[in-house]
Order: C-alpha cells, then sequence, then structure tokens
C-alpha cells in the first residue's frame, strides 16, 4: 500500500511566496507597516484639539512635496493589496484543506477577535475607502461642502452627521479587534521567541494598544458631537 | 536435536570481538541487492530497519499500526541502564553483566548478557546524538538515577517518557532511511505466516489490513522485532494491539520458543475497576523510592485508609524484608502483593490491591518536591481513578509486564530457521528468569542497532540465495493456510451471530493463564 | 502469580476445551475485504490460545522457582522463591510438532564461567 | 450512566458517512471513553452488526493512536487528556455525545473513526531527525545541553503525533506538530547543523501536503493531549524565516529537494 519512495521523488521545492508561512511573513509585515500608519494618522489627527490652525498647518505639512506623499501613499496601498492578496489565497488554501465540517464545534482556546479576522478585515477596508473618499478625495461629504486644505472644517461638519460618526465608531472598534489579533499575530509569525508567559504578556499588550488606539480615534467624532470641538 | 548457541571460545571480554572478527562481510557494492524483511517498528525493529538501511540493505519494515512511531515502546517510562560509571558510583560493564545475570535468577546465556552490557555504553552515545533530550544536571551533563533495586545510578531518563523519547529517536532515524530510499515501510500490514524454502527464511505472507489483501514478501533474510506475548493474559499493561501471531506463526513453522513461562509481573499497576476494564495502566516503579506499601492487618477490613490508624497498618514489605524494604524486586513484590490479598487483607472495592502510601514522605519532604519527582504519575492516577493521591493512599496491584520468555535465538540471534532472526522482547535472549528495571529498552536498541547489522551481514555472506518465485507450492501453500483460518473465522462459514464476542474468548483464557 | 502443577494441568485442559469451543463458534461479523479489526483480533486470539497452552506446558515441566516463575512446590521454609540449579540451568526451547501433539522440548544447559549461581536473598 | 452516542459510521474512503445514533445505558463512569466504545461494540457484535471502527492502541495516552472529536472538541471536554484516558465522569448521564473523526484534507478517512495520518511521517522524513548513522556518535557527555534547552526541547518533543491539532484547527494546519519537532531538534546543540535545512524541507513538505496554514488562533494547543505551547510555532517560523534569508545557492545545492506525494492512500 505504501509505495516506494523512489517513485515518488517529483522535484518542486516549494519557495518562500509559495509556502504558506512565507504567505504569513508578507502579511505580517504589511500589516506592521499599516500599523505604523495608523499610529501616526492617529497623532496627526489628535492635533484637531489643538485647533484649527495647528491641523490645517499640520495638513499642509504633509503636502510639501507631492512625489514624496505619492511614495508613502502608493507604499500604503501596495502593502494593503498584498495583505488583502494573501489573505485571499490562504483562505482558499484553508477551505480545500478543512472542506468537511463537523456537526458541531467548539473552540475552546481562541480569541473572538482571532476568530473573527476575516470578517473584521473586509469591513475595515470598506470602511478605509469610505473614509478616503469623504476626507481625502472629498467625493462624499454628506450635507455640507468639502473645502480643501480646510480639515478642521471638514472634520468637524463630516463627523457632525450622525451616522458618519457611528459608522466610523464601528469601523474603528472593529479596526481594534482586529489588532488585537493582529499585533500578537504577526510577532507570531516572524517568529518572535517567548514563552507561555511571554505569551500572555504580549497578548495584553496588544489589547492595550488596540483599546488606545481606538479611544484615541473615536475620542474626535466623540468630541465633535458633543460639541468640545466646533 | 543438539542447540548450538554458537558462542565464541575465550574469555567472555573478548567475546563479541572475537565474534565480530569472525564474520563475513557483505561488500558495500553488493548490499543493496540483498533485501532483507523486518517485522516491527518498536525500538528493535526501527533501530534495526534504520541501521541497516544505512548500512546499504533493501529492507522492507512492517508494522500493524498506522506509523511506526506508535510502537509499544513508547509506553516504557522509567528508564535505559547503561554502565556508563558518570556518577562515579563504582559502575561498570562487569557490574551491570553481573547485577543483570543475577537479576533474572541465572537462567541466561552469560556471553549474551556480557555483550549487552558492553553495547550498554554506545547506546546512550548514539540515542545523544540522535537529539534524545535525557535529562540533564545544571552543568550540562546526563542526569542518572537508580532503579529496580540497583545500588548503583546508572539510569539514564527523559522524564517519565523515555521509552517515547527513545523510540522517536530510532523513528526518525528510519525515516531518514525512507527518504533515502533504502527502507521501505509498510504500515497497516500484519505478517501472517513466515515462508520457508529449503530450510531458509525466505519470506512473510502479509496481509494489508486497510483492504484485507493478502502479499508475499520475499527476502534474503526475515528479521522478527515484533514484542513480547503479555497480553497472553488478556489484561496486561501491553498496547491493546501487541499480539504475538509474527512469532507464533515462526515456531508453527520451526522455529523453538525458549521459556515461554518466563513472565513479568509488575507490582505498581492500577488495580482493575471493572469488567469492561480492557487494559491496565502501569505506574513507574520509582514510585516505590519514596511511597509505602501496606495493607490493614485485620482481615476484611473495609475501613477508609486514613481511618485505619498507624498501628493497624502492616507494611508487609518492610517487615519481611528489613534491608530492601519497598525496593525489592519486582518479583518478590508482586508475590507478596498477591499472597495478603489471598489472606483477605486487600483493599479497594474488589479486595485486590494493596496501599502505596505517600504521606511519610510528603510530611517529610514536602508536597512539592513529591510534586516534582511524581507529579506525572500522581495526575495519571488522579485522571483514571477520581481520587487524589496526595490526600489519600494509592491503591496498586500487579500485572503482567514483559515477557522474558521468546523465540530461542544463538548468539547471532539468529533462530534455529536459518536466516530468521529474532531482535528485542520478541526473543528470550538476555533476561533470563526475571528482567531488571530499564533493561528492556537497553535489550531493544542494542539487538537493533549494534547486534543485527554485523550478524545479517554474516549470514548473507556466507549463504547462497536462488531467485524466488511467487508461484512456487510452498508459498502457495503457505499462502492458503493463511486463507483458510481467516475463512474460519468468517459468518459466512459458521453462520448466525457469535455467542461470545472476540474479547470475551480473551478475557476467558487470560484469566485461566494468570 | 504463584502456579502449582495440579493448577497448571487444570488450565491446560480448560484451555483446550476452550479452544475448541473458539473454533466451533467464532465468527466475526463483516467480511475480510475491508478494514476489519475483530477478524485482526479473531486470529491474535487464536494464536494466544496455543502459546496459552505451551506457557503451561514449560511451566510445568519446570519445577522449580525462579524470577517471576513461581511454583508453590519450590519454596523455602520462609515462602521464598528456591531455584533447583541440579535439574533445571537450562533453557527450555519447544518444539511445534502439529495441531494438538504434545511439542517437543530441546535442552540448551547453561554454562556459567564467570559467576557462580547464588541464591537471590532481600532480607 | 446512560448517553447516546450519535457516531460517524462510513464504510470506506469512496463511501458517504452518515451519523448513526445508539443509545447505551449502564456506562460505568470509570469507563475510559474507548471502553464505552468496546461495549457497544460488544453489543452490536452480538446483533450480528458490524462493530464502530476507530484506531487505539497502548490505551495510555503514549502512542497517539486513538482521537476523535466529542460535542465539538478534539479528545473530548478534559483538557490535556487523551480519549482513552478520558473517564465517563466527566460528562453528564443523559448527554448526547456526537463522535465524529479528524476532519482533514491531509488527513483522509480510511473507515468510521479511522483516519490515515500518514502525512505526518512524511513530514518526518523530509527532516524530522539528525543526521547520525548507527555507531558514529561521540560520547553522550562530549556534547554539553544545558538543563533548560534540554527541559525546553522535551517540552516540545512530548508530541505523540495524534493529530488533534490539525483536527481542531478551522484551517487543518499541521504547525503545531511540525513546529514541535523543529523546535526539539533546533533547541538542543545537536541539531544546530541542520537546522536551516530541516526548517526548509519540514516547511516544504508541509506545505505539498494538504494542510491549511497557521492563523495563531491557538485552537490547536488548546486541544493538545501534551500541552505543546504555540512557542514552537514561532521556533518554526523565526528558523524558516532566517533560512529563507540566507539561503545561498550553495545551501540550496546541498539540500534535497521537498518531496512532494500524493498524500492519498495509494
Amino acid at each position: 500500500m505504501s509505495a516506494t519512495a523512489a517513485d515518488l521523488h517529483s522535484y518542486r521545492v516549494v519557495g518562500f511566496w509559495q509556502s504558506t508561512n512565507g504567505k504569513k511573513v508578507v502579511m505580517a509585515l504589511t500589516g506592521i507597516m499599516m500599523f505604523l500608519f495608523v499610529i501616526s494618522h492617529l497623532l496627526g489627527n489628535l492635533l484637531v484639539f489643538a485647533g484649527r490652525a495647528q491641523i490645517n498647518a499640520y495638513a499642509r505639512f504633509l503636502h510639501f512635496d507631492h512625489s514624496l506623499l505619492w511614495t508613502v501613499r502608493s507604499t500604503l496601498i501596495i502593502a494593503a493589496v498584498m495583505h488583502v492578496v494573501v489573505t485571499i489565497q490562504l483562505a482558499l488554501r484553508n477551505k480545500k484543506a478543512q472542506p468537511i465540517s463537523y456537526l458541531r464545534k467548539e473552540a475552546i482556546n481562541s480569541s473572538y477577535a482571532s476568530r473573527t479576522m476575516y470578517w473584521s478585515g473586509p469591513i475595515v477596508l470598506a470602511f478605509i475607502i469610505f473614509h478616503l473618499l469623504q476626507f481625502t478625495a472629498g467625493y462624499i461629504h454628506p450635507e455640507t461642502r468639502f473645502i480643501p486644505n480646510d480639515v478642521y472644517h471638514n472634520l468637524v461638519t463630516g463627523f457632525r452627521v450622525w451616522w458618519v460618526s457611528a459608522w466610523y465608531v464601528f469601523a474603528i472598534c472593529l479596526l481594534g479587534l482586529h489588532l488585537r489579533h493582529g499585533l500578537w499575530s504577526m510577532l507570531q509569525s516572524v517568529g518572535l521567541a517567548h514563552s507561555l508567559r511571554k505569551e500572555q504578556a504580549l497578548k495584553r499588550v496588544a489589547l492595550t494598544i488596540s483599546i488606545l488606539i481606538v479611544f484615541g480615534y473615536i475620542s474626535i467624532p466623540i468630541s465633535i458631537l458633543l460639541g468640545f470641538l466646533r | 536435536m543438539m542447540l548450538n548457541a554458537n558462542i565464541p571460545s575465550g574469555p567472555i571480554e573478548q567475546a563479541w570481538d572475537k565474534a565480530r572478527f569472525d564474520m563475513k562481510l557483505v561488500s558495500p557494492a553488493n548490499k543493496r541487492r540483498h533485501s532483507l524483511i523486518v517485522v516491527g517498528s518498536g525500538l528493535a525493529g526501527a533501530s534495526a530497519s534504520a541501521s541497516l538501511g544505512e548500512l546499504g540493505y533493501n529492507v522492507k519494515c512492517f508494522c500493524f499500526q498506522d506509523s511506526p512511531r506508535r510502537a509499544h515502546s513508547i509506553a516504557a517510562q522509567g528508564g535505559i541502564n547503561a554502565a556508563k560509571n558518570y556518577p562515579n558510583d563504582g559502575d561498570s560493564i562487569y557490574r551491570l553483566f553481573y547485577d543483570t545475570l543475577k537479576g533474572g535468577d541465572f537462567r541466561a546465556r552469560e556471553a549474551n548478557v556480557y555483550r549487552l552490557a558492553q553495547i550498554s555504553v554506545k547506546i546512550i552515545d548514539q540515542c545523544v546524538a540522535q537529539g534524545v533530550p535525557f535529562a540533564r544536571e545544571y552543568g550540562g551533563l546526563l542526569a542518572n538515577r537508580s532503579f529496580g533495586g540497583a545500588q548503583v545510578s546508572r539510569t539514564f531518563y527523559a522524564r517519565g517518557q523515555t521509552g517515547q523519547q527513545l523510540l522517536l529517536g530510532a523513528y526518525q532515524a528510519l525515516e531518514r532511511q525512507v527518504y533515502a530510499g533504502t527502507v521501505t515501510m509498510v504500515p497497516r500490514t500484519e505478517m501472517l505466516d513466515l515462508i520457508v524454502i529449503y530450510g531458509q527464511a525466505r519470506g512473510i505472507v502479509a496481509r494489508n489490513l486497510v483492504d484485507g489483501e493478502l502479499s508475499v514478501h520475499i527476502a534474503d533474510a526475515v528479521i522478527l522485532a515484533s514484542g513480547g506475548y503479555g497480553n497472553v493474559y488478556y489484561l496486561s499493561t501491553n498496547a491493546k494491539g501487541s499480539n504475538a501471531t509474527a512469532i507464533w506463526r515462526a515456531y508453527k513453522r520451526g522455529a523453538l520458543f525458549a521459556n515461554p513461562c518466563f513472565t513479568q509481573i509488575h507490582p505498581t499497576c492500577i488495580p482493575v475497576s471493572g469488567d469492561y476494564q480492557s487494559k491496565l495502566t502501569l505506574m513507574s516503579e520509582s514510585l516505590r523510592n519514596d511511597g509505602r506499601i501496606w495493607v490493614p492487618k485485620m482481615k476484611g477490613d473495609r475501613r477508609s485508609p486514613n481511618q485505619i490508624p498507624e498501628d493497624e497498618r502492616d507494611y508487609y514489605l518492610e517487615r519481611r524484608y528489613p534491608s530492601f524494604g519497598n525496593l525489592v524486586p519486582r518479583d518478590v513484590a508482586s508475590r507478596n502483593a498477591k499472597q495478603v490479598c489471598d489472606e483477605d487483607r486487600g483493599v479497594g472495592k474488589s479486595g485486590l490491591g494493596v496501599y502505596l502510601d505517600f504521606s511519610d514522605a510528603i510530611s517529610r519532604l514536602g508536597e512539592k518536591i513529591i510534586r516534582e519527582r511524581y507529579g506525572n504519575l500522581f495526575n495519571m492516577y488522579q485522571r483514571i481513578t477520581d481520587e487524589d493521591p496526595y490526600k489519600g493512599p494509592m491503591r496498586i496491584y500487579p500485572a503482567i509486564h514483559y515477557t522474558m520468555g521468546g523465540l530461542w535465538v544463538d548468539y547471532q540471534l539468529q533462530s534455529t530457521i536459518p536466516g530468521l532472526f529474532v531482535l528485542g522482547e520478541a526473543n528470550f535472549s538476555d533476561h533470563g528468569a526475571n528482567r531488571l528495571g530499564a533493561s528492556a529498552l537497553m535489550q531493544g536498541l542494542a539487538d537493533g542497532y549494534f547486534i543485527i547489522p554485523y550478524t545479517v551481514g554474516n549470514y548473507l555472506a556466507a549463504n547462497r540465495f536462488a531467485r524466488v518465485d511467487e508461484s512456487r507450492q510452498e508459498i502457495q501453500n503457505t499462502v492458503t493456510t493463511v486463507r483458510e483460518t481467516i475463512i474460519n473465522c468468517s459468518p459466512s462459514e459458521a453462520g448466525g451471530p457469535s455467542i461470545r464476542s472476540i474479547a470475551s474468548w480473551a478475557k476467558l483464557y487470560g484469566s485461566l493463564a494468570a | 502469580m504463584t502456579r502449582t502443577a495440579q493448577g497448571l494441568d487444570t488450565a491446560v485442559g480448560e484451555i483446550r476445551a476452550l479452544r475448541e469451543e473458539f473454533w466451533q463458534n467464532v465468527t466475526v461479523p463483516g467480511s475480510g475485504d475491508d478494514l476489519n479489526q475483530n477478524l485482526e483480533k479473531a486470529g491474535r486470539v487464536a494464536d494466544f490460545f496455543e502459546l496459552a497452552e505451551l506457557m503451561c506446558i514449560d511451566a510445568r515441566e519446570r519445577n522449580e522457582s525462579c524470577g517471576g516463575h513461581f511454583r508453590e512446590e519450590s519454596q523455602t521454609a520462609e515462602g521464598e522463591a528456591l531455584r533447583d540449579d541440579e535439574h533445571y540451568s537450562y533453557v527450555a526451547a519447544w518444539g511445534y510438532r502439529g495441531t494438538g501433539e504434545p511439542p517437543e522440548l530441546t535442552k540448551e544447559l547453561l554454562e556459567f564461567h564467570n559467576l557462580h549461581p547464588s541464591q537471590r536473598s532481600y532480607k | 450512566m446512560e448517553f447516546t452516542l450519535k457516531i460517524w459510521r462510513q464504510k470506506s474512503h469512496n463511501e458517504k458517512g452518515e451519523f448513526i445514533s445508539y443509545p447505551m445505558d449502564n456506562v460505568s463512569p470509570e469507563m475510559s471513553m474507548l471502553e464505552c466504545l468496546d461495549v457497544l461494540n460488544e453489543t452490536l457484535m452480538v446483533r450480528g452488526e458490524e462493530p464502530v471502527a476507530f484506531d487505539h492502541d497502548c490505551r495510555e495516552g503514549i502512542c497517539g493512536s486513538c482521537g476523535f472529536v466529542i460535542n465539538g472538541v478534539a479528545h473530548g471536554p478534559e483538557r490535556a487528556t487523551i480519549v482513552c484516558q478520558l473517564t465517563m465522569r466527566h460528562f453528564r448521564s443523559g448527554e448526547e455525545l456526537i463522535i465524529e473523526p479528524w476532519r482533514a484534507e491531509a488527513f483522509p478517512l480510511i473507515k468510521d473513526l479511522i483516519v490515515d495520518r500518514r502525512s505526518f511521517d512524511r513530514i518526518i522524513e523530509a527532516g524530522g531527525y539528525i543526521s547520525v548513522s548507527t555507531a558514529q556518535a561521540p560520547d553522550g557527555n562530549a556534547i554539553l545541553v544545558g538543563k533548560d534547552a534540554a527541559d525546553q526541547a522535551m517540552d516540545a518533543a512530548v508530541c505523540i503525533g495524534c493529530g488533534a491539532c490539525v483536527a481542531a484547527c478551522p484551517n487543518g494546519s499541521s504547525a503545531l506538530f511540525t513546529g514541535a519537532k523543529i523546535a526539539h531538534l533546533g533547541i538542543l546543540p545537536q541539531g544546530k547543523p541542520e537546522r536551516d535545512g530541516r526548517a526548509l524541507h519540514m516547511v516544504a513538505q508541509m506545505n505539498a501536503e494538504l494542510f491549511g496554514n497557521c492563523t495563531n488562533i491557538g485552537e490547536c494547543t488548546g486541544v493538545c493531549p501534551k500541552g505543546i505551547s504555540l512557542e514552537v510555532i514561532a521556533i518554526m517560523n523565526r528558523d524558516y524565516l532566517h533560512a529563507s534569508w540566507k539561503r545561498r545557492e550553495a545551501l540550496e545545492a546541498t539540500i534535497p529537494p521537498a518531496l512532494e506525494r500524493n498524500t492519498h492512500r495509494t
């Protein structure tokens, strides 16, 4: 029943990109890039609390060199695309690897965040597209006029629309959920050494960072809705 | 009939060297022209297959499980002996030789036992190099412990899973040869008969357990490493699948069976709890280092152990054997346990059990140290019995564990059928009437790694092997015998549902054999 | 854990009777053409029947106590195992002579040139 | 105790399977899950029906033969316990127990609860060893191994190859199994020389089989009867990344390419 070893030797090296492990490294690295963007974007946005002049100056600063701006933007777009491409490839492979589902299946050790990555990811992506259309391109800007170069105005008027804010808060919460697993998972995928105790600590750090990011972001629409920023 | 063990003459220390020098060699180019069959993939079978594959022979290795890593060697807990004398406590090859022979009550061959002690040293080196994670001291050196009444510390161990780690080492070496193409693994296939042509063992008839197909495998020599026959008692510490079919069918083809009555009873097993029970679970003998064995003095005393005051307890091993106490050899401990149970002083629901009490050790050393030493065994006990051994004593009872008897082999490990070699527990060779703790792993690996690669070569070089056609009459007759035995069990022949299931048959004779 | 001549004789008879009953009544559900764990077991059990008989014959023949083999007839006054080196210092190798036929005993005498056999004592 | 066992029955790989319910009474709480199946099989045999086929051997939790999913959890509700040591007292009397085989493309079903796990053997074959032939070894104490390293290697080496990790993984990934062997051998000094090649090869073989990828969710370690931690997967990833990074032509030339094999029974 077991065929001899010799006739089954068919030589094909599974390269880095073809291997699931390699793809996970790609996913982790692109994830780190986007995570760094999420942090810097948050720090910039929080300038809204410093006043109209500050945040608008910051926005002008970002635009001081268009080629640099587009380099950063295209890097992020490529990262996002690769992140999505490897996810789809891996997801298709996983479906093939586990084609028959159990009549009953219990999750006993995985977090809610880790099990919902396939949902939180696409929703956050949809949100980012909406968000770019609203605040960067200005195509969608319900109920008021979009004024290029007046970020403060756009923010405040944009978030005054309740459903824009609600959609924003919801998406940011999902981003937090995504990061809660993603931050820890990327360390695992690139092979950061850890013991069981360190694993718990790293997961707590990931959770803390995610919560800080969520609070940081949603503080803006909430302040606007409550009238602290006008 | 005269039995010639082929022991080299001269001093015992040089016997093995002399034997190897006298052996004929197979030239490297000719090795790949020889095919060998190995039945069994435990310590002996896997190590033999790997070593023979490394030498360049064409090896086919059979096991009835789904993978060679399942063989029952994996369940050995305690450790493996070797006369390394690392602890500097006076151990030597000669002392290991003496202990083994004396422990076996002088019913084993001197030369074989001496060779085993000699080889023991190399086994440890081999296993360390393979990556077996033996226990280490803080300085990075190998750790040792004492075992089974030996007065020196010569047992190497990997937590309570030494057998598992040694088997995985041999399994990995085997898989390396499978990759190299020298060994073909044939899992889920059971040997059902031996093919003997012109008096030589030339192959086997095997049944594929998945599709039931019978197949004939021809080779220049056949090596049986299929383990012992402890399951003859039905309830034993052997795996459910462990069977004697390979050696028994070889016996029926003319191999002699030596000392079948030498079986070993292990004193520290978890007692039987009901009729449905399918097997007995062994707990390492090392428990006897710190536990005290006792039963109530009064007959039929059914009080719970904590209600029995100290002066109504009979520490019978300490009483009868003041110098060895709870550490008497396995056979003595087992027999005494049975004796007190026969006197109606046994404990537990069935009355078949004695207490193994750690309360003294816990109050002397503290629960933490006991947990470090025996934590995994205590957990296992608790998982099976739902009783907490830190609070009350464990209940233990002896159970069949190992069989020293097996197919008769000479110094070259060859049976009375030329070309049929037998290794490990399947042969009778090294343990006499009783086996010392931590010696079974040693013997399996010595046979597989360090003896059979030479002795098989000698046999192959000294004999000629005609091409064998599968249509030969002898082979067809063998296949027919096998087929008839199988058909005899099938419903089409006898008809009607069985009045007794196979397991109940097994239980019945098991109770008789005991 | 202890054996007596009489017990062993009875056991041999009972094992034989049981084996006959086994072959008359054994049936295994399913077929031999696919995975059938009970068919595997049946073959193994059949072999164990025969082996059990040989075990008892060997134990009956070895009229001494040594190692794991304890014959009640051969014990010291204190109830410890008593070996009989004069008569039983050999390997008992049994040869098959056909179903139902008593097996043939061949002895390989054990010689001790380096160690002198001594009684074990753990007192 | 009383139970209803709802068991997956399938005659062979190519036939369709279905669940069949078997009511059982008089189950003793001391019984193991496998002994409960033994008792069921006895009654089935007396009725002339075919018993439930399931892999089992040592029945003391070390050989790794047995295993199935009970009520959605591989090896049942008790942590760090394999089904042969899972006693019935862990269930409530009257419960319905749904018993399913390991389900994964890389473990084709053979019959009822038996699956073919030879893909595991092939992963080991691809490099899960230290290349030392018999009688080549230096003295055991010639290689010093720190106690920490020995303990850490042992923590990974305890894997019994049962396949629960793959069965519990929603992606059917064998990362925990492969990682355990890579970690066990890579941590020890003896295994260091072949560390790069081993990682490249075993990962390649794992990918050539039909296993999914690891999403680091940790279901595997939750059901692992030996409690192997996710750390071994990180070690595998690191070794693989390291080996891929420094892979030079010379290294490629010395490494025989990975086997790609028909993972179904031949």
